[in-house]
């Protein structure tokens, strides 16, 4: 059995993942899993008016920015694992945007981490997105969502 | 010299994705930069149009516009996030 | 784009499943899907002393129970698919035990449509464990937890 | 005649997994099945010892033991569930 502190695999880059050997590397941890919770956002095709979306990002910042959402979301829920994966750069319609996996004991810990994760990525890492239009017309940077930013509330 | 980086659309409204600046000793927070960065021209005019909407960091953490820059390496301006 | 009422997928099987393949049947399902929430309920090893769960079900109405409560969260909350996958026989430590996948175009559904699934079936469903302990003792019947009960209070 | 079926613990202290009875006219509620059938000898009274803690379905439909089993073709007695 493996025990002690927890460190969240955070990777910012601009190929795929396999969400499958993601979650693999986690449940293959060695320690007592129960639960793993996946998010995978993907880019909408918008009813097919959206070419591409291109995802600009602050080099460094980034990932330091995802390491201490996921540092503080491990302080918080008593994970097993929990890994984050964010894509840069064009990106298709269906394609994968981010990946958060969550491993617990526990199904409400796994549940709540992902959420967590993906409410303070949303409103607090240095990432935007333009659109890129089908009918190659100018693209617009996509406005962020008061929803978003309310989404944090709950979390106190 | 202050390293300043831009991001999104107020990297393609001044222009330029980032630029060296020695900042006169008057400029004490976030929020003078941003009202004196305004004053450089018309592209910053039109990105730092409504400053409230700017987020801002200081070597890399996010800060509020009432934060000293003073000791400040890094500092990026850009728009809400919009990742995930 | 395909639109109108989604049939959630509801499986009771012997066999594992393929979390990647199940993902892989809402992405495409022609629909505008922007997130995708998966749960895996993985049966624990308890430190080294259980050998296996045995998982027993009543058959006709486990079916028929998941398939409710998911009828249930596709009117509750605006998602493009959601599968439901509970194993059943003697299923071995690390092993999985139930999939739940939700997708939408937007997290929040996504999420909360999954953890309802999870939250009913481990209250609603007709499926008890028994464990197989590694000494080779006496198995014992797992008692159900009263938190899983006052779990289903949070959806009214 | 009505189809009894057994689970779990319920299924095991009763010793067999469902049997066919003709059950008698005053038994008109889920709770007026429990009792009678706790009478039937020792396996029933250990399995239904504490009738609040048993579940029970009609015709594959959760019910609560006040419900009528007028018309039901299969009741299930089973512990509280523990899948998931």
């Amino acid at each position: 059995m493996v025990t002690g502190a927890v460190v969240p695999l955070v990777s910012v880059r601009l190929e795929d993942f396999d969400l499958a050997a993601e979650v693999r590397k986690l449940t293959g941890s060695g320690r007592d899993v129960g639960a793993v919770v996946t998010f995978s956002g993907i880019c909408r095709d918008e009813s097919g008016t959206l070419a591409a979306l291109e995802l600009e990002h602050y080099p460094g910042m980034a990932e330091a920015e995802i390491a201490r959402i996921a540092e503080e979301a491990v302080r918080r829920w008593p994970l097993t694992g929990l890994t984050v994966i964010h894509r840069v750069g064009r990106i298709a319609p269906r394609e994968n945007i981010v990946l958060v996996v969550a491993a617990s004991a526990h199904r409400q810990a796994a549940f709540e981490a992902a959420a967590f994760l993906m409410d303070y990525l949303k409103s607090k890492a240095p990432f935007w997105k333009k659109e890129h239009r089908a009918d190659g017309s100018a693209g617009a940077w996509v406005d962020a969502k008061e929803t978003d930013a309310a989404a944090l509330d709950q979390w106190g | 010299m202050t390293r300043l980086v831009y991001f999104a659309w107020v990297r393609e409204r001044i222009g330029k994705a980032e630029e060296e600046i020695d900042l006169p000793d008057i400029i004490e927070t976030v929020a003078d930069l941003l009202g004196w960065l305004k004053r450089r021209g018309d592209g910053y005019e039109n990105a730092l149009q409504y400053p409230d909407v700017i987020r801002v960091a200081i070597d890399q953490e996010h800060v509020d516009h009432r934060e000293s820059i003073a000791g400040a390496r890094e500092i990026a301006l850009f728009p809400p996030m919009t990742g995930g």
